[in-house]
C-alpha cells in the first residue's frame, strides 16, 4: 500500500506543528525539525515520481472511502513532477535561507519556519488533491501563510502590500469557490474525475459555462495574469528574502498547474477547445501579458521589482502556451512550469545573497559586484541566460516547444511576443551586468573608471557558504534539466496528453 | 562513407572546457596557468589532427549526446568542412596563447586569469560549432560563443568598452535570438528535422517567397559573419586587447558566423534547391555589396585595427560569395579562403599588437618609418598583406584563384568584376602602410634606425603564421583536399 | 475610481445572474445536487459510522482530510497573529496602585520594578476600575459556559455541534474573563506558552489519529483500522470524537491568541 | 411578465445572494477606509456561504440528524432521503466559515500593524504618507 501521496502533504504539516511547539519550548531545534520535515517530503515526492513514471497514476483514498464519497488524491505524471519541484525547492531554500532569516527576524525565526512549512503544506496539497473543494481549502492555507510572511518583510511597505494581496487573494479564492458551487449544483459531486465523466451530458448548460469562467477567473487572479497582476510586484519585492525565494518560483507556477489540471482532467480538452471559443482570446491575453510584463520590467530601478515583473511576463508564456490548442503548446507550457520554477528560484537565490551582503537592491547600488561576489554573480548570470533562453540552459527548450506550438497553431502574434520578450529580457539583464561589471565599487556615481589598466582589486565578500552551495546546485540543475528535457517530455508529459 | 562512433569530437570540445577550473584555481601562479593553457591547446589540436586521416578518406566521426526533441538532438559529427574549420581554430589557439602571454605581460593587463578562462571557453565553443551535426547544436555553441566573448571584448572595463560591448551584444544576441531562432523553429516546424544533409531537408514543401524570407533571416541572423547592415559590431569590438581581436575577430567568432551560413546554405537548403530557386544570386549580390563598401571604408580608416576590421568584413563576404556561387570551384575557393584568410589576417593583427606593445602607437599616421625599428614585424606584415590581397607566393592566391575559376564556371561576369576590383582595393589599403614603413625619407621617419622589436613572445607567433601562409602556397594539402571533399559532398551528393 | 468599480461589480453581478438561469428552483427535493451524493450520505452514513448527526459524520469521517486542513488553517491564523503582532520589547514605564491608600505610582525607568502583591497592584494606563457587579457575575457565569462548551464538543455526534463550535464557546469564556477583569489577570491563568502549545497540540492530536491509522495498515485517517485495539463496536464514532477533541483544543487556543494579540497590539500588557 | 415573476419567485435565493455579494464586492473595491474594506470582504464571503447553504435546502425536510429508531447498525426502518436535508453543503460551509474567520483575523492583524506604523487607516492618507516617506 503506497502512502507516499499522503506523506508528501503530511510531513511538512507535522514539521510545522512541531516547529510551532518548539518555538515556545526549545527554539534551537525548530530549524532542524523544519529541515527534516521538508527532506522527508522531498524524498516521498521523488519516490512518487518514480512509482508513477513506472506504473501509472496512483489514486489514494483518504480515510479509506471510495472517491465520490471520500476525498481522493490522484497523482499522475503531471503533479508528480510539480510535487518534486515544490518539495525540492522548499528543501533547498530552507537550507540556504537560515542566514537571511536570522538576519531579518532574529526574535521570531522559529515560528517563521512553522509558517513556512504551512505554506509548503498548502502548495503540496494543491498539487496533489483530486477534490475541488479540498483544493479551495489548500489554496486558502497557501494564501493565508503567504499574507503573513509577506508582511514580515520591509518595515514600511510590507503590511500594506500584504493587505492589498489579502483583498485581491480573497476575491480570487471566493470566485473559485463560487465556481465549485455552480459545479456542485449542476452535478452533485465534488470529485474531479467523476465530474469529468459527467461533462459530456452537460455540454451546453449555461451554469457549467459560468462555473468554468468563474473558476478560471479566480485562478487567473491568484496566478497574477496581466490585467490582474497588480498585487504581485509589491508583494514579492517587499517580502522577506527567505520567503520571496519560495513564493516567487512556486506560488504562481502551482496556480498554472491548477489551470492546466482544470483544463485537462476536470473540464476536458474537447469541452474547452470545441465548445468554448475563448481559446484565442486567452492566447491574446497571454501575448499582452508577455509584452506588458517585459516593458514594465524595463522601467524598474529596484532589482526585486524587476524580477517580479519578469514573473508576470513568464506567466504570459504559460497561459498563452496552454491555450494554443495543440499538444506542442501544452507540452511547452507544462515544461515551462518546471523550467521557470527553477530559473526564478536560482535568480532569487542570487538576489538573496546580494541582499544579505549589500542590504540594498537598487540596481545602481550593485556596482562592482562581479569582483566582490563572483560566485553569486555566476549563478545570477546562469539564471539570467536561462530566462533569456540561451540553449544549454532549460529556458531555451521550453521556449522551443512554445514557439513550435505557436507556429503549429498559426498564432504568429504569440510567437512574435515570445521572441520580443527574450530580447527584452536580454536587455534587462545586460543593463544589470553593465552596472555590476563596469563600475568599480568605490567610484562615485556617473562615470566609470576609464583610465586604462589601473583597477582597484576589490576584496571578495561572498555570501555564506551554504547559500552559495545551494545556488550552485540550482545552477547545475538548470543545465541538467535542459539537457534531459526530451526524457522529461516523452516520459512525463506526453502520456498525460494522450490519456 | 560510413559513420564512425567515437568520443574524440566531444573530447576535443571538452578539453578546453575542463581546463577552465584548473586555470581559475591556479590564478595565483601565472606560469602554471600559461602551462595549462598550452597543454589544453596542444591536446585538443592533437585530437583534431588524429581525426584527419579518417575524414580524409571520406567517412564521418560523430556521437549523439542529448536528445532534445524528435529529429533534433545535441549531436556532434565531424565532416570535411567541420574538420577544416576545427583544424584552423585549434592550431591558431596554441599560437595565440603564446602571443597573448607576451602581449598581456607586456602591458601588464589586469585580471588575466579571467581573460584566459573565457578565452578557453570561447575556443571550446568554436570547436563545438565546427563539429555540430545539426542546426540546433550549431545554435547552442553559437550562443555560448557570443556570450563567452562579451567579457573578452569588454576586458578594459572602461566607458569606451562598455559602449562597444553594448553594441556588440545588441547586434549579435539580438539577431541570433530575433532572426535565427524563429527561422530554425520554422524549418523544424516545416520539415520535422534539423540534420545537415547533402540534399537539404526541404523536400519541395517550401514556396519561393517563404524560402527567400527564410534564407534572408538566416543570412542576416548570423550577424557574426559581418554582412553589411549587421556588421557595425566588428569595428566597435576593436577596443578589446589585440589577442582577442586577433583570434576571435580574425578567426574564431567571425568564422563561426560564415561557417554557419555555409552550413545553412549547403546543409539545410541544399545546392539544388538554391540553384533551382535562383537564391544563390541574391546571396552573392548581398556579399558583393559588403565586399565593395567595406573595402572602400577600409581605405579611409586611420586606426590600424579598424582598417584590419573592415578588411575582415570584406574577406568574410568573399567566403559567403564563394558559397553563394553554387559552382564546385567557387565553393572550394570559398571554403579554402577560411583557412587562408585566417592565417593571413591573424598575422596582421599580431603585427598591430606588436607595434602597440613596442611603441604604444595605434594610428597608421604615426607609423611612418617603423620598418627601420621593427623590420621583422613589418616583413611578416608584408607576407600577411600579400596573402590577403591574393598575390602568388602566399596561400591567399590559391583560394582567390579557385574563387575566380568559380565565377567563370558559374559564368557570372559581374562577380568576377567584383573580385578583381576588391583585390585592387585590398592592395590599395595595405601597400601604403608597408611603403611608408620602409621607403620614407630621413626627415619623415618617426623612428631612429635602432633595431628594437616587440617582446620575443609577440614576434615568434608573428613569424610562424607568416611562414605558414607562405608555405600554404606550395603545400596547401590537408585544407585543399578537405575543401574539395566537402564540396563533392554538397554538390556531387 | 468609484464609477469604474461600480461597473465592474454590476458586470460580475450580471454574469452570476445569467449563470443562475437554469439552476434548480430553491428547495426542490429532486435537484441534481441533492440526488447523487447526499442521498448516499443520508441513507448509509448511519450504517457506516453509527453517528446520527450526518453533518459531523461527513465532516469528521468521509471528508476528514478537509477538516484536518481546516484546523491547520485555524492554527495558521493563530500563528500569524503571534508572528505579526507580538513584539517582545519591554514596556518603558509602569503604573502601580497602592491598594490600602489608593496612591498611584508612575515608575519611569524600566529596570526599577515594584513587587506586585497584595500591597501593590499593577494597573493599565487608561485604567477603569473593575466594576464589582460585572466581576462577580462573570466569575459565576464562566464555569457554566465552559461546561456547556465541553458538552457541545463531546455531543457533536448526536446533537448539532462539534469541535469548531465547542472550541469557540470555550475560547469566548476565556475572552470574557479578560474583558471582565484585565488582560494580565487572564495571562496569569492561561500563559502565552500554554496557548501556543495547545493550538499546535490540537492539530497534532488530529494528525496522530490519522497517522496511527496509517501505521496500522489503512489509509490516512481510516478509523476502521483501530478495530483490533478498541473493539469493533462504534469504532468510527470513537475516532470522530477524538478528532473533534483535537479540533476543539486548537480552536480554543487560537481564538484566545488572536484576541490577546490584536487587543494589546502584541505587547501583552493592557487590553480592552 | 408573470412567468418572469414566477422565475424570480422560485429562484429568489440566488438573486438574494448575488445582491449581497455585489454589495460586498463594491465595498471591498471602492471603499476608502481599510476597515470598511474588511467589512466588505466579510459580507462577500458570507454571501457565498448563504448560496451554498441554500443549495442544501429541501421543502418539508428536517435537519440532517437521523432521530429515533434508525440507529444502531441500520437494521431499523429504511431512511427516506427526501425528508432529510442535504448535509454536504453544511459541511463545506463549516469549513468556509472557519476560513473567512481566519482570513479576517489575519487581515485585522495586518490593519493593526499598518495603523501602528502610519497612524491612519484611510487609503489616500496612507498613500500620501508613503510618498512623503519615500522622499525623506
Amino acid at each position: 500500500m503506497i502512502h507516499y501521496p499522503a506523506i508528501v502533504v503530511i510531513a511538512p504539516l507535522v514539521g510545522a506543528l512541531i516547529a510551532g511547539i518548539l518555538s515556545f519550548v526549545e527554539e534551537r531545534y525548530a530549524y532542524p525539525a523544519a529541515l527534516i520535515a521538508t527532506g522527508i517530503s522531498c524524498a516521498a515526492a521523488v519516490r512518487d515520481l518514480i512509482y508513477v513514471a513506472g506504473h501509472g497514476p496512483i489514486a489514494y483514498h483518504m480515510g479509506g472511502w471510495a472517491p465520490p464519497m471520500g476525498i481522493e488524491y490522484r497523482i499522475d505524471t503531471l503533479n508528480a513532477m510539480v510535487l518534486v519541484l515544490i518539495t525540492a525547492i522548499a528543501f533547498l531554500n530552507l537550507a540556504a535561507s537560515w542566514p537571511n532569516i536570522k538576519q531579518e527576524m532574529p526574535d521570531r525565526s522559529p515560528s517563521f519556519y512553522a509558517m513556512y512549512l504551512l505554506f509548503v503544506v498548502g502548495l503540496t496539497g494543491v498539487a496533489s488533491t483530486g477534490d475541488l473543494f479540498n483544493l479551495y481549502v489548500l489554496i486558502e492555507i497557501t494564501s493565508l501563510s503567504s499574507y503573513t510572511m509577506i508582511a514580515l518583510g520591509d518595515r514600511d511597505r510590507g503590511p500594506i502590500s500584504a493587505l492589498n494581496y489579502v483583498f485581491v487573494g480573497v476575491i480570487g479564492a471566493s470566485f473559485y469557490l463560487l465556481g465549485v458551487g455552480y459545479i456542485y449544483i449542476k452535478t452533485g459531486t465534488l470529485n474531479m474525475a467523476e465530474f469529468a465523466t459527467m461533462i459530456p451530458t452537460l455540454q451546453d448548460s449555461t451554469t457549467i459555462l459560468t462555473a468554468f469562467i468563474l473558476c478560471i477567473v479566480g485562478v487567473f487572479i491568484k496566478m497574477a495574469l496581466f490585467p490582474l497582476h497588480v498585487w504581485l510586484p509589491n508583494a514579492y519585492s517587499y517580502a522577506p528574502v527567505g520567503f520571496a525565494r519560495i513564493v516567487a518560483p512556486l506560488m504562481t507556477k502551482v496556480m498554472v498547474y491548477v489551470m492546466v489540471r482544470l483544463m485537462i482532467t476536470v473540464f476536458g480538452l474537447d469541452y474547452i477547445f470545441i465548445k468554448l471559443h475563448i481559446a484565442d482570446t486567452l492566447v491574446w491575453l497571454g501575448t499582452i501579458a508577455i509584452l506588458a510584463g517585459g516593458v514594465m520590467a524595463l522601467a524598474q530601478t529596484n532589482l526585486k521589482k524587476m524580477l517580479a515583473y519578469i514573473i508576470v511576463c513568464e506567466i504570459g508564456y504559460m497561459v498563452g502556451g496552454a491555450w494554443l490548442g495543440n499538444d506542442l503548446g501544452l507540452t511547452g507550457a507544462v515544461l515551462h512550469i518546471l523550467n521557470d520554477g527553477l530559473m526564478t528560484f536560482a535568480l532569487f537565490l542570487a538576489v538573496g545573497n546580494m541582499v544579505y551582503k549589500l542590504d540594498r537592491v537598487q540596481i545602481k547600488d550593485l556596482k562592482g559586484l562581479f569582483a566582490k561576489m563572483p560566485w553569486t554573480m555566476t549563478g545570477f548570470v546562469l539564471a539570467a541566460f536561462s530566462i533569456v533562453g540561451v540553449p544549454p540552459t532549460c529556458g531555451f527548450f521550453s521556449k522551443w516547444y512554445l514557439i513550435l506550438g505557436a507556429f503549429k497553431a498559426g498564432a504568429w502574434h504569440f510567437a512574435a511576443a515570445l521572441i520580443i520578450s527574450s530580447l527584452i529580457c536580454a536587455v534587462l539583464f545586460f543593463k544589470v551586468f553593465e552596472v555590476c561589471f563596469f563600475e568599480s565599487p568605490d567610484t562615485h556615481d556617473g562615470h566609470g573608471s576609464d583610465t586604462h589598466g589601473r583597477h582597484t582589486t576589490v576584496a571578495i565578500q561572498e555570501a555564506p557558504a551554504i547559500s552559495l552551495a545551494v545556488l550552485g546546485i540550482a545552477g547545475i540543475s538548470l543545465i541538467v534539466v535542459g539537457m534531459y528535457s526530451k526524457t522529461i517530455v516523452v516520459r512525463l508529459i506526453w502520456p498525460l496528453l494522450s490519456s | 562513407m560510413e559513420f564512425i562512433q567515437s568520443i574524440k569530437p566531444i573530447l576535443a570540445v571538452l578539453i578546453p572546457l575542463a581546463v577552465i577550473p584548473v586555470l581559475v584555481s591556479s590564478g595565483g601562479r601565472p606560469n602554471v596557468r600559461e602551462a595549462w593553457t598550452f597543454i589544453a591547446g596542444i591536446l585538443s589540436f592533437a585530437l583534431v589532427v588524429s581525426m584527419v586521416p579518417a575524414v580524409l578518406d571520406g567517412n564521418r566521426i560523430g556521437l549523439t549526446l542529448f536528445p532534445i526533441a524528435p529529429g533534433a538532438d545535441i549531436a556532434l559529427s565531424v565532416d570535411a568542412l567541420g574538420m577544416l574549420f576545427a583544424l584552423v581554430a585549434s592550431s591558431l589557439y596554441i599560437i595565440t596563447a603564446m602571443y597573448s602571454i607576451g602581449y598581456m605581460r607586456g602591458l601588464n593587463e589586469h585580471s588575466q586569469t579571467r581573460f584566459v578562462a573565457f578565452f578557453a571557453l570561447a575556443i571550446s565553443a568554436t570547436i563545438g560549432a565546427a563539429f555540430s551535426a545539426n542546426l540546433i547544436t550549431l545554435y547552442l555553441f553559437y550562443e555560448i560563443l557570443s556570450l563567452a566573448t562579451y567579457p573578452l571584448v569588454t576586458h578594459h572595463q572602461d566607458e569606451k568598452s562598455k559602449v562597444s560591448g553594448r553594441r556588440y551584444l545588441t547586434f549579435i544576441l539580438g539577431t541570433s535570438i530575433g532572426l535565427v531562432l524563429p527561422a530554425m523553429i520554422w524549418c523544424y516546424h516545416a520539415t520535422g528535422t534539423l540534420e545537415f544533409s547533402a540534399a537539404g531537408i526541404f523536400t519541395g514543401q517550401l514556396s519561393t517567397p517563404s524560402a527567400t524570407v527564410l534564407l534572408l533571416m538566416f543570412v542576416f541572423g548570423f550577424a557574426k559573419a559581418g554582412i553589411m547592415p549587421v556588421h557595425t559590431w566588428l569595428p566597435a569590438a576593436m577596443v578589446a586587447p589585440t589577442p582577442v581581436s586577433a583570434l576571435l575577430h580574425a578567426v574564431a567568432v567571425v568564422k563561426v558566423g560564415v561557417f554557419s551560413i555555409i552550413r545553412v546554405l549547403t546543409g539545410i537548403f541544399g545546392v539544388e534547391l538554391l540553384s533551382s530557386l535562383g537564391l544563390g544570386g541574391l546571396v552573392a549580390f548581398i556579399a558583393s555589396v559588403t565586399i565593395l563598401t567595406s573595402s572602400a571604408i577600409a581605405l579611409s580608416q586611420d586606426e590600424f585595427k579598424r582598417r584590419l576590421a573592415y578588411s575582415t568584413i570584406g574577406q568574410l563576404s568573399y567566403i559567403v560569395l564563394g558559397a553563394a556561387l553554387l559552382s564546385p570551384k567557387g565553393m572550394t575557393g570559398g571554403i579554402l579562403h577560411i583557412t587562408m584568410h585566417a592565417f593571413g589576417k591573424i598575422t596582421l593583427f599580431f603585427c598591430a599588437g606588436a607595434i602597440y606593445v613596442a611603441t604604444g602607437k595605434k594610428y597608421l599616421s604615426q607609423m611612418v618609418g617603423i620598418g627601420y625599428r621593427m623590420p621583422v614585424t613589418m616583413t611578416a606584415f608584408l607576407i600577411g598583406a600579400m596573402s590577403i590581397i591574393g598575390l602568388p607566393p602566399t596561400g591567399g592566391f590559391i583560394s582567390k584563384w579557385y574563387l575566380v575559376l568559380g565565377t567563370l564556371e558559374g559564368d557570372q561576369a559581374v562577380m568576377l568584376f567584383v573580385l578583381l576590383t576588391s583585390s585592387l582595393l585590398n592592395a590599395a589599403y595595405f601597400m601604403p602602410i608597408f611603403y611608408k614603413a620602409f621607403f620614407c625619407t630621413q626627415a619623415e621617419a618617426m623612428f631612429e634606425r635602432k633595431f628594437d622589436e616587440a617582446p620575443v613572445m609577440c614576434v615568434v607567433p608573428l613569424v610562424i603564421t607568416a611562414l605558414i601562409s607562405f608555405i600554404f602556397f606550395f603545400v596547401p594539402q590537408p585544407f585543399l583536399k578537405l575543401s574539395t571533399l566537402a564540396v563533392t559532398g554538397f554538390t556531387g551528393g | 475610481m468609484k464609477l469604474l468599480s461600480l461597473i465592474v461589480v454590476c458586470l460580475t453581478g450580471g454574469l452570476l445572474l445569467y449563470g443562475t438561469a437554469d439552476l434548480p428552483d430553491w428547495g426542490d427535493p429532486n435537484a441534481p445536487a441533492s440526488l447523487h451524493l447526499s442521498n448516499y450520505y443520508i441513507e448509509n452514513a448511519i450504517r457506516d459510522t453509527e453517528v446520527p448527526n450526518l453533518v459531523t459524520a461527513v465532516l469528521a469521517d468521509y471528508r476528514s482530510i478537509d477538516t484536518m486542513l481546516e484546523t491547520a488553517v485555524v492554527f495558521c491564523a493563530g500563528l500569524a497573529c503571534f508572528l505579526l503582532l507580538r513584539d517582545f520589547t519591554p514596556k518603558k514605564d509602569h503604573h502601580y496602585r497602592h491598594v490600602p491608600t489608593g496612591v498611584i505610582l508612575h515608575v519611569k525607568n524600566p529596570d526599577r520594578q515594584v513587587i506586585v502583591g497584595n500591597e501593590f497592584e499593577d494597573m493599565d494606563k487608561e485604567w477603569l476600575p473593575p466594576d464589582t457587579i460585572i466581576k462577580t457575575v462573570c466569575r459565576m457565569l464562566i464555569p457554566f459556559i465552559q461546561i456547556y462548551a465541553l458538552y457541545v464538543v463531546a455531543h457533536g455526534d448526536f446533537s448539532p455541534g462539534g469541535g469548531f463550535q465547542g472550541g469557540v464557546i470555550l475560547g469566548s469564556s476565556f475572552i470574557l474573563l479578560a474583558i471582565s477583569y484585565n488582560l494580565k489577570y487572564l495571562l496569569k491563568r492561561v500563559s502565552e506558552k500554554f496557548l501556543g502549545i495547545l493550538s499546535a497540540a490540537g492539530v497534532l492530536v488530529y494528525m496522530g489519529i490519522g497517522l496511527a491509522a496509517m501505521v496500522l495498515g489503512g489509509n490516512f485517517l481510516d478509523y476502521e483500522k483501530y478495530a483490533p485495539i478498541f473493539g469493533e463496536h462504534h469504532i468510527r464514532a470513537l475516532g470522530m470524537l477524538g478528532v473533534e477533541i483535537g479540533v476543539g483544543m486548537s480552536v480554543t487556543a487560537v481564538m484566545v491568541i488572536i484576541y490577546i494579540n490584536i487587543v494589546s497590539e502584541g505587547k501583552h500588557d493592557e487590553g480592552l | 411578465m408573470t412567468e418572469l415573476f414566477m422565475l424570480i419567485a422560485a429562484k429568489y435565493n440566488y438573486c438574494l445572494y448575488v445582491i449581497l455579494m455585489m454589495i460586498g464586492l463594491y465595498a471591498m473595491i471602492a471603499k476608502n477606509n481599510l476597515m470598511k474594506k474588511l467589512v466588505g470582504m466579510n459580507i462577500f464571503q458570507t454571501a457565498i456561504i448563504l448560496f451554498y447553504v441554500s443549495i442544501g435546502f429541501k421543502h418539508n425536510a428536517t435537519i440532517p440528524i437521523i432521530m429515533g429508531d434508525h440507529g444502531h447498525g441500520g437494521h431499523g426502518a429504511a431512511i427516506n432521503a427526501a425528508d432529510y436535508m442535504n448535509p454536504l453543503p453544511h459541511v463545506l460551509m463549516l469549513t468556509a466559515i472557519v476560513v473567512s474567520v481566519a482570513t479576517l483575523g489575519v487581515a485585522m492583524a495586518l490593519c493593526v500593524k499598518v495603523y501602528q506604523r502610519y497612524q491612519t487607516l484611510e487609503e489616500d492618507e496612507l498613500r500620501m504618507r508613503l510618498s512623503e516617506k519615500i522622499k525623506l
